[in-house]
């Protein structure tokens, strides 16, 4: 974000330094910060609408396989996985998501803190979902050999065709895990941001679009988790 | 045909670009506490109660069981998450506080979608419809892929343990080296049933 | 600040701060001239490969014993380069190397050059201009598109030095999963980057024209040139991404033999034709539609007339972004079910219907009209010869009966080429020469331009119209050789591909020319009226020097004086009653209303 | 063999060089070849006129508009509508209404093409890198080949006026089944089984008693190539190009007589036998026989060598290394070359196998060798015969695969 130091005409009549967020400029283009934020969200939004049609990929194969061989998808999928730990990372994803809202609303009533404080709770959350799913599930799973398609050399399978399930269960996962990853990286870049001020009630788009980002890996396990523990 | 130079009046409703919401700000609307938080206890419940459908193979009514098959749970748990991200999408994205561009951007997504595993599964459906053949699987000396290595390999060890996979017939530990193909050799048609011609057949 | 008044071409300071400026940009206009390069250097390189392929097929093989007895096959012209090309340890055949060679030419003409070609180039220079803004609503996202797609490009032509693919630019599995041959990795990578090229292209020009439109444009103020890339981004950014999944997971397949689409390991094969066509139908919409926007722009503009049916035109072009997304199975129609057949034979038809109109417009647009003849209108008029011959030879391969025959044979290879060629490639040209004078401010020299064009007008038609033929007698496509009866016309197509490469170099000396000795530009050498017509030759850096107003519609030529123009040389038929507007006046600056 | 006279030579003998010209460039002529092709050709002209009568009126109106509307300067475009609703209506409907009539004609005649006669007869085509084999009912796989575009390319018959039923697998990557006399074509699947039937309406030859021969009809002369062959259309790799066949359509006595002809290879020696096969099984896609490089190694002077393996070791070429070579090909590949061809396993009899083996021998310049070799297929043969005579019908049953 562009970093502004210059003061504008109402900042001087307060006779104090404005915060960076206060003190927010538009783009050189923008007619005015309104239009800007509003871009801004569009854009966010067609971009999450690209990463539900990249996703969708995963559960068009999903459905196919599912399709020829429901029987072996059920039995393949109450065998690998554990309802239990998919469970417990929706639930903190869940809470990740709720987080993020809350630092929003902290931006909104310029409570700075809190803004820091909601998003690490967010961060945290991200980091147990990965801990949890590579040490719990990814690291048995590679030693067991449930690997994808051609890799796979589990001794017990479940039906022909486990490691087609298995295939799409690592490459959606995986997947999935970069997008959690991502979402570290900018979730710790909104912190930065907004430890150095630049989040208030009149401006906080990137905040506001981290958490849209952060919503919808949210909203991609929200169908994964199912799909792939439950049924 | 009284004819005027055209005057650009046309502005769009949804899309006004009014010099008069210039100094509004970024922002109106602030974020309601109490409804999120109970968005958040109502997505939790629903994640509850699709981890507790999902364990239901039997209903019980009277002395009459109702065996649940596949279909039932993955409709039950598909309608539960279409409900959790119907409520995560409208409230904490707030795309029910937006102007409507952003919804409509997110329906047109919905719809690729819906027509990109809707068509694509109703082919693959409707594929054996004509053209089912009551015959041998087919011979598939000659498939191959490539090894991790990128070198091109015979029917891997994975269709061959997948084949082989009554319970008694376990691989062993080597299982994993088994790609080259060597136990392909003694493959013949007729015992050779692991082409996957029968969802052709079958579905 | 300085931009009001210096042309963004401008050198800043010494040598290496102009590069540093033009690497750094976020100038929507820069980096549009930067695509352009890039696309035109994409399209020499997939050029010079189809000029090989159709050497190549100059003459089928033939085994001929000599007169010492010794056995020889002619009719290789590729032989040259399969001796010097060692792969695996040894030369490779000639097959080999027409196969990568027609892979290579699908890849780059694909890929890094007609899908990026309007959009990324013309689009990302005029669409900010035409709606009156000063760039695109992420100027930095748009340098990021640009870098990726550099980055993507150079994959791609490692890709091609490192052994090249062979695989033809659909990637079918399982041939593409199986073959150890060339870097096919590295290419399907390279597409999956240049994807997100497109993509964030896409997200930009729908965000720019959403929320940058001047103050008072509505909708249907935009030029049509603007609502065919609107069109274009929205195929972009929704079915992109389903080829980007689709090559991750045939990335997937290769490197973890995933299994999804290889028979071998109980895979679907069909399911991945299902998966690319989702993209790669769509993306010939994302290829055609910025041509029609083109068109539209060339006819109105050297017309001099209102354009026949603007609305119609307009939502025609949403029209057939919508249907683009329901018709992609009618690339299957020899693999799937028959009841699929069916769904998409019909839906494909409903394309033919926006199509059609477009078609009647631009004719009609001509009607009672004051028709400039120079190059841009000859192209336009080249454009509407083309392409509707690509259009009328989609029904026979959108009919089920007649397309079994055609399938896979050279019928769909000339439709196909009569449709990017004929269609995108030549309103492309005609569209560089309509803003050539705008980009850089130079005037090209128009005899050379015009002829040139008759040239590609001449050499495109031979090559491509004799490949009907040979697609109604059964030639099969991606054939290094053929049956002998085919010789004659297989030889006429390839004479007609040197005719256009000469045409196509000809223009290229024009254009160098003008670069270097071109008499410089006035504000509106055609006397166009939106808004590229009312700054400088070329822009200024933030476009305008002072914001434009809009005051009359963007094809408004019976009543509006184009600004800067001579009233005596350009007078309305129908003078405003009292001209209140003040857009008749003659100081140079009608239509723009300083702020 | 050339079974079919060049082209070249037909037209030369058309004495009017307006029908040459025509013949030349025109579409298919050949209408009757098979029950589909009438309806398909019948679909694409009324396409072809409907399209004809609008592109030309579209460019004539252009061309007029241009010159009759030319730009004066100073003078200005006369005041004309910018929409016409009627006009408008009137050209998105005739066009919707013929586009209706192109989809369901087109579908109309489309859909038998899907659902074969129960009575048709069936035949296995076997697709795979590079080659196409077709197992009749009797067992017979073709023998005979024929160059087409410098590709030695098998021989295969149909029955006049009986519907076939084609049953397509392939055994590695996407193929597609084209013929393009009879309009009818599908893809062959690596995964699953497709079909297509056609009823061939046209002979293309028939048996000449004296040259003992199969000929091409005097009917088949007829200035125009005829389309009688088997081409894939799905790019299936190096020699993608080259994967063709030739359809012969025989009247039904000179059917049998040639599917028991083909059925029958036990009179047939032994190296004679292996170079039939060289070319009729597809190994002359990828194995010159005169040297040249190819996909795999030529057969020239390789028996006896010594091969270095790709990942180490290396062998000798002998009939164990040949028979697992045909057999097991991924087992030992030579250093240079790419691990690309099929297993023939259950696709060759022992004879047949035996038959390739002495072909190779008799290829090899050493002249000891082919000495030595000839000498003993001279007795491997004899004892061959009878044991290939006394097995009976194995020949059928291992060339199969549909059993």
């Amino acid at each position: 974000m562009t970093s502004v130091t210059t003061t504008n005409g109402d900042a001087g009549a307060n006779g104090r330094e404005l915060e960076p967020h206060e003190a927010y400029v538009p783009g050189a283009h923008w007619r005015n910060a309104h239009d800007e934020a509003e871009a801004a969200k569009l854009g966010m939004w067609l971009f999450l609408g690209t990463e539900i049609l990249l996703f969708s990929g995963f559960f068009c194969a999903y459905a196919v396989f599912r399709m020829w061989y429901p029987e072996n998808w059920h039995d393949a999928s109450r065998y690998y996985l554990s309802w239990k730990i998919g469970f417990a990372n929706t639930c903190v994803l869940l809470l990740s998501s709720y987080t993020v809202v809350l630092a929003i609303r902290a931006a909104q009533q310029n409570k700075k803190n809190w803004i820091l404080i909601h998003l690490l709770i967010t961060n945290l959350c991200a980091l147990f979902f990965l801990v949890v799913k590579i040490g719990w599930e990814y690291i048995p799973k590679i030693q067991k050999g449930e690997l994808p398609g051609g890799l796979f050399t589990y001794y017990n399978p479940q039906g022909e065709f486990d490691h087609i399930f298995l295939s799409i269960y690592w490459i959606s996962t995986a997947t999935h895990g970069f997008h959690v990853l991502v979402g570290i990286f900018v979730i710790s870049w909104a912190m930065w941001l907004a430890a150095k001020g630049h989040y208030g009630p009149k401006h906080y788009t990137s905040l506001e679009n981290v958490g849209l980002y952060w919503h919808i890996v949210d909203i991609i396990w929200i169908f994964l988790f199912p799909l792939l523990y439950l049924v | 045909m009284n004819h005027e130079i055209h005057h650009p009046t046309t502005i769009d409703p949804d899309e006004t670009l009014s010099l008069d919401e210039a100094h509004e700000g970024g922002h109106e609307h602030h974020t309601p506490l109490g409804t999120m938080t109970w968005v958040f206890v109502i997505l939790l419940f629903l994640t509850a109660l699709t981890v507790w459908t999902s364990n239901i193979h039997e209903i019980v009514i009277g002395h009459s069981v109702i065996e649940i098959g596949p279909t039932p749970h993955i409709i039950m748990a598909m309608v539960i998450a279409v409900i959790k991200a119907t409520l995560v999408a409208a409230y904490f994205m707030h795309l029910k506080y937006d102007k409507p561009m952003n919804t409509v951007v997110v329906g047109a997504t919905m719809f690729g979608v819906l027509l990109f595993i809707g068509l694509t599964l109703a082919d693959l459906a409707a594929r054996g419809s004509i053209d089912r053949q009551e015959l041998a699987p087919i011979v598939v000396g000659g498939n191959k892929h490539l090894d991790a290595d990128g070198n091109r390999v015979d029917g891997a060890g994975v269709t061959q343990a997948a084949r082989e996979n009554s319970p008694d017939a376990h691989h062993g530990e080597d299982h994993g080296d088994d790609h080259s193909g060597d136990d392909h050799s003694g493959d013949d048609h007729s015992g050779d049933d692991h082409a996957s011609d029968d969802h052709a057949d079958d579905h | 600040m300085s931009h009001h008044d210096v042309s963004y071409l401008e050198p800043k300071g010494s040598f290496w701060q102009t590069v540093w400026s033009w690497v750094y940009t976020i100038d929507h206009k820069k980096i549009g001239v930067m695509y352009l390069t890039a696309v035109l250097l994409a399209f020499l390189l997939g050029g010079l490969f189809a000029l090989a392929v159709r050497a190549e097929l100059f003459t089928p093989y033939q085994t001929i014993v000599t007169e010492t007895g010794e056995t020889i096959t002619k009719g290789e012209a590729l032989r040259f380069i399969a001796d010097r090309w060692v792969e695996n340890g040894s030369t490779l055949t000639v097959n080999n190397v027409y196969n990568r060679f027609f892979t290579a030419h699908g890849a780059i003409m694909v890929f890094l050059f007609i899908i990026p070609a309007v959009p990324a180039a013309l689009g990302n220079f005029f669409l900010p201009i035409m709606l009156g803004a000063k760039d695109v609503a992420f100027p930095r996202l748009n340098l990021m598109s640009w870098y990726i797609y550099v980055f993507g490009s150079l994959l791609a032509v490692y890709s091609l030095v490192n052994g090249g693919v062979e695989t033809g630019w659909t990637f079918y599995t399982p041939y593409s999963t199986t073959t150890n041959w060339g870097s096919t990795t590295a290419m399907l990578l390279s597409a999956f980057i240049l994807g997100f090229s497109s993509i964030f292209t896409g997200m930009n020009f729908i965000a720019t024209v959403h929320k940058l439109r001047v103050p008072g444009m509505g909708w249907f103020d935009m030029p049509l040139f603007v609502w065919a890339i609107y069109a274009t981004a929205i195929i972009q950014v929704l079915a992109t991404p389903v080829l980007g999944i689709t090559l991750l997971m045939l990335v997937f397949e290769r490197t973890f033999q995933i299994g999804i689409f290889d028979p071998a390991l109980g895979g679907d094969p069909v399911l991945y034709q299902h998966f690319f066509w989702f993209y790669s139908h769509p993306a010939v919409y994302i290829m055609i539609l910025p041509g029609f926007g083109i068109a539209s722009e060339l006819l109105a503009v050297h017309c001099h007339k209102k354009i026949f049916g603007y609305r119609a035109i307009a939502f025609s072009s949403i029209a057939i972004a919508a249907i683009s997304f329901i018709v992609w199975a009618h690339h299957m129609f020899t693999a799937q079910s028959v009841a699929l057949n069916a769904i998409f034979s019909a839906l494909t038809f409903l394309v033919a219907i926006p199509t059609a109109i477009k078609v009647f417009n631009w004719i009609a647009t001509m009607y009672k009209a004051s028709i400039s003849i120079n190059t841009p209108m000859m192209y336009a008029m080249y454009f509407l010869f083309c392409f509707t011959i690509g259009g009328l030879t989609g029904p026979p391969l959108a009919t089920l009966a007649s397309d079994i025959h055609l399938h896979d044979t050279y019928f769909v290879v000339a439709h196909f080429h009569y449709v990017m060629m004929g269609g995108t490639v030549l309103a492309f040209i005609g569209g560089l020469h309509h803003w050539w004078p705008k980009m850089f401010g130079k005037m090209y020299w128009e005899p050379g331009a015009q002829l040139a064009g008759i040239l590609v007008f001449v050499g495109f038609n031979v090559t491509f119209f004799t490949q009907f033929f040979l697609g109604t007698r059964g030639m099969p496509r991606r054939y290094a050789t053929y049956i002998e009866e085919l010789t004659t016309l297989h030889q006429i197509s390839t004479i007609g591909s040197w005719i256009l490469a000469l045409g196509l170099f000809l223009h290229l000396f024009v254009f160098i020319h003008s670069l270097a000795a071109g008499k410089p530009a006035p504000k509106n050498p055609w006397g166009g009226l939106t808004f590229e017509w009312e700054t400088e030759s070329p822009p200024v850096e933030h476009n305008f020097p002072h914001e434009p107003v809009i005051v009359h519609g963007p094809y408004d030529y019976e009543s509006v004086v184009p600004p800067h123009c001579d009233p005596a040389e350009y007078p309305v038929a129908r003078p405003p009653a009292g001209g209140a507007n003040g857009t008749n006046g003659t100081n140079g600056t009608n239509g723009t209303h300083h702020a | 063999m050339m079974l079919l006279e060049p082209i070249s030579t037909l037209l030369a003998t058309t004495s009017n060089p307006i029908k040459r010209a025509w013949d030349h460039l025109w579409f298919y002529g050949n209408t009757d070849a098979s029950n589909f092709a009438a309806g398909s050709d019948a679909v694409f002209f009324f396409i072809f006129w409907v399209s004809a009568f609008f592109f030309v009126l579209l460019m004539v109106l252009m061309v007029i508009f241009a010159i009759k509307y030319r730009r004066v300067p100073g003078k200005s475009a006369p005041v004309s509508a910018s929409h016409n609703t009627p006009l408008e209506i009137f050209w998105s409907v005739v066009p919707t209404i013929l586009l209706a009539v192109m989809f369901f004609w087109g579908l109309i005649e489309y859909l038998p093409t899907r659902v074969a006669p129960g009575d048709a007869e069936e035949i296995q085509v076997v697709a795979s890198q590079w080659r196409w084999d077709w197992v009749y009912d009797n067992g017979a796989s073709p023998l005979n080949t024929e160059v087409i575009a410098n590709m030695e390319s098998p021989i295969f018959a149909l029955p006049v006026n009986k519907p076939v039923k084609f049953v397509l697998s392939s055994l590695d990557v996407i193929h597609s089944f084209y013929i393009p006399g009879f309009r009818i074509k599908r893809d062959v699947m690596p995964n699953m089984y497709t079909q297509l039937w056609a009823e061939p309406t046209q002979v293309s030859h028939s048996w000449n008693e004296d040259t003992e021969e199969w000929q091409v009809v005097p009917e088949m002369a007829r200035g125009d190539f005829d389309g009688f062959y088997l081409a894939c259309t799905e790019y299936c790799g190096d020699q993608h190009s080259q994967m063709w066949g030739r359809v012969m359509v025989l009247s039904q006595g000179d059917y049998e007589r040639w599917k028991t002809q083909q059925a029958d290879t036990s009179g047939i020696p032994l190296v004679q036998l292996g170079g039939d096969l060289h070319k009729a099984k597809g190994c002359v896609a990828c194995h010159s026989v005169d040297g040249s490089r190819g996909t795999g190694p030529t057969w020239q002077g390789i028996w006896g060598k010594t091969h270095t393996y790709v990942g180490g070791g290396s062998g000798i070429v002998d009939e164990n290394y040949i028979r697992e070579s045909i057999l097991e090909p991924a087992a030992n590949i030579v250093e240079g070359y790419p691990n690309q061809m099929v297993s023939y396993q259950g696709q060759l009899t022992d004879r047949e196998l035996y038959a390739i083996v002495k072909y190779i021998q008799s290829l090899s310049d050493n002249a000891e060798d082919v000495a030595a070799a000839e000498a003993e297929s001279e007795a491997e043969m004899a004892a061959k015969q009878e044991a290939a005579e006394s097995e009976g019908g194995a020949d059928g049953d291992a060339a199969g695969g549909g059993e």
